[in-house]
């Protein structure tokens, strides 16, 4: 009882703090860009962000003496829960919230976590993530690119492929080979300012004609010894432990959104490119398969909220490697039930002939293929819940 | 899966350990050997009275122990891992939501102790075609004096045979497909023009069919309002739907734990079958499907219990779920075993079978993907 | 493969040399980089003329060669594997088989000799709304004068931006959604009150809506019969569905065998990637769809040379299954390639487009599931 | 032109050959039972089986010196065509027409041929197929069953199971260990009298209550020397060839079959237990998974007949385990769509609460959950298709 009434107390304060600190002009408005990812927020949206982060509630959960919130997981979902009510959205996010942090904060030392948390908390910097080198594809340890040992610095040599909004990040992080000689025993995780001599970024255009991702190449380039995270040839670990966060990341925000009835309305799209037949879809076949589509999400936003409520006990497990999978098969199903129905409107690419609304259809449906494939592909997050979670042998 | 209270997991392990130990599925075989006429034993269901399972929804007042759904459904599960066959969702389940919800309170002091201590048994009489459909009830309940008349039939009417009650769902006005003029009645199964024919089915379990010939039953004999009944219906019918699911994940998640057990240990070709990436993407798929089937009828076994009115969509999703993960795994249960999984001998049989029953009861997968999408607007 | 004639194999190969030297994927790269208004290259078009293609169908003694479908189907396939971009389907084929079953003579001695030496581009305007539905034709048609006057847009019109004329589907009596009352016109794109927008589609193909507005025609511009105009475009429908299938065979055939010598190349974690069961299976059943696919394309064109009666549910069939295999193999081709299949620098996002391109022309795969269980009365 | 001449020939010679044969008593009726395959026939069926065997035509592309018709395919082409047309179905087959004579055709001797091809033509004798063995499942070339060399006969011990047709079959051929020191180098191809002393035969019980199967146990049975095929230790590669030819039987049949209306009448089960809404089933859903599941078995039969008429040029090829796969897949699927229409009415068992019918499907639908394990798994195809006709390494 002692601990509901707790709960009580920082219920009411946490709504006087966002009643003081929430600017009212932004309820129920998503922010523009977000801070850590690229935008650089202005007006009421960079004092939200401000204060949020000075409140160190941008990452509830995170410890106090980094800035972070402090508070315990029943209290953060009493916050989540509060922000909902007035409509107030964090601005602050990125990778370095999502899945830096939260790694630093298991492997770190001292000095690395009061070095680099704070400006994760704040949103200050934006830090992109160097994994995928050309040709390694899912065999991620396939690594290249090297970091030679200088003494003082390693020198590093290579390239990264695939690393989204390396364009206007200020930092990144990754894992380089340091030891030719041992494929996964050879490998360090390191950070990098992006400003550092020797390194190039070069956007990659998709099939969708976007360029979210980019290759980052590096030209002897110089990473000061106190970037190595973790010891030296000792960084798979670490990388893989970042990408669980990465993976249970996915189950979390799914259980922050309100999938049911959610953004993004098929059944509008319905309505409009197929019709009615009094008060149901005229397409019977059509209405039962958009039935199917939205249990699913209901499904994996529930599955994400237990798998969130679970972790907070127990730290992520590798059955998240489901919600992954999950993910990018409802993206790609529901993208490609939107074209189905949009019939010959579907085809649009550019032009006056075709709604906006269409264009950005078909834009959003050909980047919707690669959900399977960055984050671990399908089949690779298949083998890892066959071995991690079911213990079968061979994966 | 969620995290359960002391009670809840107090009665887990009892009714883990008592399934495993006093009802396994060799059980079920015997029964179905015996080939016996209801569906079940009476040494089972005396059991499961006395663990107090048939009154977990009663008030203490009535004999039972007032707990909630979310406690029933972890009952459930255990006793759908091992297939064991007792009217325990029917009547303590069913036909006990029937009294809770049914504001009788004279019918609730008559039948709901009996319901406690397993001494009677009370099941719902809906469906009248080979489908799922609660608003096409066609049997007339007409004015009869100070009473009212029943004529009709009723099909696949759970333990329909070894009831002492039906809960029964007639017509006073309307016509078949609204819902409108939907009353529900608690109508002894001894009345005088009830004919009750049982079913010899491939899960071999208790139901019947019901004739209604005539059927003379008082007024107070309604449970909630007269022609308004369809509300309640639907309230009895969720309930009725979410612990059935939870019987049919505890089911499924056996079928799986035993399937993955013979993937790591069968070999062929000189390695575990498991390590066969078809074989073991599967199972990863199957664990998925497991996982999701989990949080939704978790969810709305909470719903119910906290009266939200978010639980009607949820108790079609977990029907719905429930019986896709069933459905799925009772296949596949039988492809990964490969020939023994054919023979009557091995167990695998027995979930395909019960898997189709308890898909085609409270509503098919089709029936709950239609019902939540009406609830969109579309 | 079924046996092919002498012919259809020299023209197979004639083909098939020509899109890969001639027309290869990197040519209509090249089309989509110059972002040309009309869908195609002049260059292309007159190559292709001068091979006869565009006179597969027409008699010799009107400028063609006097062949088949299943002919010119083995054509198609082959271009489509380079996705050669030309108004070789929507003219030669579909605004041939217009006047060949027209049953207009003045027509066809003036049209025919055009189209198939490539002068003149003969495209059909049917649909109207997003999805293909030949019996909604709303577009009216009335009389005036001794001819008929249009009123209202068609939709998606292949090569519309680039046609010499239309094939309108128009409506002389009734009223959208009935077959009756439904004529076909041929009209010059030049009369009078016609306008012209082009469309930029994913695939970078040539499509246009048009507007009728007052349109004055004469009656020597009717094909077939006034009123009874839905057999006559159901005809014509179905040789465009079965030409379309086989060139999207062909693209579907390709995107096949690039993928499969990748899985065979490519090599992650020290082994090719094809060795993974999970993509070795899939392979395995994208193979089984491609025979499939290809059995029904051969099968439809078939019936269509041989005047089958059969062929309305073969050729619904054959679009059915050429798309279920080529959305999968689209959509697989990616998957299969990882990273790399999702930059435009390769080419698998040019098959992708164009497979849902082509699965929304003249019908998809629930349009003709519905229209082939049509025939079985239900 | 002189070859379609021949043909027209041929066909009045086939149409005056059966108006003279085949007793009109018979038109467009099947056969009560298959001879060569359990059935014992009588009155005009027997007549109709000696005769049709007397002339060659149960089999008619197999060479006239063993007693087959002697057709070209073009000519067996007409001949099928032709008995379609006055509904004459032959009552000869089972696993010597289809597997066993045409492998024997392929390596059989000249003695061999003479010895056991006119009994199969003529349907006189019922063949078992002795593969399967306890514990090997899909590994089928782990053989324990041990046929002794003893000079002038093998002795044999051990059993095989799944064994169809066994309790009532006069002879078995199968494959059976000769050698233990070879997996695959080690088996020979036998022929074995079911009466000889030793041989026991025990029904399996299926889930569908049914026995289609046995389990055949051998103690010291004699089999003499002349009844081994091909090489000894070399059986391995005939008894591959064999399986070759059934899955291109699974390809044959379907070809014969007029699948598109046939006789297994879902529409009519659709419009009994689901009802109409004017033209259309009520069931808007449903009825395009029944134009699906008839689309896939009318595209099966095309690519059947394909298939056997490309085998008739170049022979079996392993493309044909893709017909197997989707034979499994098309039948499991309409049985799960017949039993889901059917409703609670999809869970008879026995007695008078169902219909015949009914009970009938549920057995059915049982029985088919076998279809994807006997005769090759689904995944064991999928890896033959894999290896041999795309190529791939590793299978």
């Amino acid at each position: 009882m002692a601990a509901a009434d707790d709960l009580n107390v920082f219920r009411e304060e946490a709504r006087q703090w966002l009643n003081d600190n929430f600017p009212s002009s932004l309820a129920n408005q998503r922010p523009p860009g977000i801070a850590g990812f690229g935008a650089k927020l202005s007006g009421d949206w960079k004092a939200w962000q401000e204060r949020l982060g000075e409140k160190g509630w941008s990452t509830p959960t995170w410890p106090a003496e980094y800035g972070g919130g402090g508070l315990t997981p029943e209290q953060a979902g009493v916050l989540a829960k509060t922000m909902r009510e007035i409509g107030a959205i964090s601005p602050i996010g990125g990778f370095g919230t999502m899945m830096w942090g939260p790694t630093l904060l298991d492997v770190g030392t001292e000095e690395q976590k009061q070095r680099y948390l704070p400006d994760i908390i704040r949103g200050n910097l934006h830090w992109c993530q160097g994994y995928s080198e050309p040709g390694a594809g899912s065999d991620l340890a396939n690594l290249q690119s090297f970091a030679e040992d200088k003494g003082d610095h390693f020198l590093l040599n290579g390239s990264k492929v695939w690393t989204s909004g390396a364009l206007e990040a200020d930092w990144m992080y990754g894992v380089f080979r340091t030891d030719k000689s041992n494929k996964y025993q050879g490998i360090s995780f390191l950070t990098l300012d992006m400003k550092s001599a020797g390194v190039e970024v070069k956007p990659i255009v998709l099939i969708s004609g976007q360029s979210p991702f980019n290759e980052v190449f590096f030209t002897d380039v110089v990473v000061p010894k106190e970037n190595l995270i973790g010891e030296k040839n000792l960084g798979w670990d670490i990388g893989k432990r970042l990408l669980l966060h990465e993976r249970q990341s996915i189950a979390g925000s799914s259980g922050d959104d309100d999938v049911v009835g959610g953004s993004y309305d098929i059944e509008q799209v319905a309505k409009d490119y197929i019709g009615m037949d009094g008060d149901k879809l005229a397409d019977g076949a059509m209405r039962e398969r958009i039935a199917e589509q939205k249990m699913f999400a209901h499904a994996y936003a529930l599955t994400g909220r237990r798998f969130s409520d679970e972790a907070a006990v127990s730290g992520p497990s590798a059955a998240v490697g489901i919600l992954k999978v999950a993910w990018a098969k409802d993206n790609q199903n529901r993208e490609e039930m939107l074209i189905e129905m949009l019939g010959n409107r579907g085809l649009g690419w550019e032009g006056d002939g075709f709604k906006e609304s269409e264009i950005k259809t078909v834009r959003t449906w050909l980047r919707s293929k690669a959900n399977s494939i960055e984050g671990g592909t399908t089949e690779i997050n298949l083998n890892l819940v066959a071995k991690r979670v079911l213990g079968l042998k061979g994966y | 899966m969620a995290v359960l209270t002391e009670e809840q997991s107090m009665l887990k392990d009892q009714a883990h350990a008592w399934a495993r130990d006093e009802s396994p599925v060799t059980s079920f075989r015997q029964l179905r050997n015996s080939a016996a006429e209801k569906g079940y034993e009476d040494n089972t269901w005396a059991q499961v009275a006395t663990m107090g399972w048939t009154g977990i929804l009663i008030p203490e007042a009535l004999g039972g122990s007032g707990m909630d759904y979310a406690t029933f459904g972890v009952v459930l599960e255990e006793t759908g891992r091992q297939l064991v066959a007792s009217p325990l969702l029917a009547s303590g389940l069913v036909g006990a939501s029937a009294l809770l919800l049914g504001n009788n309170e004279a019918l609730s002091q008559q039948w709901l102790p009996r319901i406690a201590d397993g001494s009677a048994i009370v099941t719902l009489a809906v469906d009248e075609g080979p489908h799922h459909a609660p608003d096409q009830v066609a049997v007339t309940a007409t004015r009869s004096g100070e009473g009212f008349k029943l004529d009709g039939s009723k099909v696949f009417v759970l333990e329909g045979g070894s009831a002492d009650a039906f809960v029964v769902a007639a017509r006073t006005s309307g016509t078949a497909g609204e819902q409108a003029g939907i009353t529900l009645f608690l109508v002894p199964s001894d009345t005088a023009g009830i004919s009750v024919s049982t079913l010899k089915t491939a899960d071999s379990r208790g139901y019947a069919d019901l004739g209604f010939n005539g059927v003379e039953i008082g007024a107070d004999a309604v449970l909630g309002e007269v022609d308004g009944g369809f509300t309640l219906l639907d309230a009895l019918l969720d309930r009725a739907r979410a612990g059935l699911a939870a019987e049919m994940l505890g089911t499924a998640c056996e079928a799986f734990d035993r399937t993955l057990e013979y993937l790591k240990t069968r070999e062929q070709f000189g390695q575990v079958i498991g390590s066969f990436q078809s074989l073991g993407h599967r199972a990863a798929t199957l664990f998925m499907d497991m996982e999701f089937a989990r949080s939704c009828i978790e969810a709305a076994l909470r719903a119910i219990d906290a009266e939200d009115p978010e639980a009607p969509i949820l108790c079609s999703l977990a029907k719905c779920k429930a019986g896709e993960f069933l459905h799925d795994m009772s296949n596949d249960m039988i492809q990964m075993h490969g020939g023994i999984g054919m023979t009557d001998e091995f167990d695998a049989g027995f979930y395909l079978k019960r898997a189709r029953a308890t898909e085609a009861t409270f509503g098919g997968q089709s029936f709950h993907r239609r019902r939540y999408i009406s609830h969109f607007g579309i």
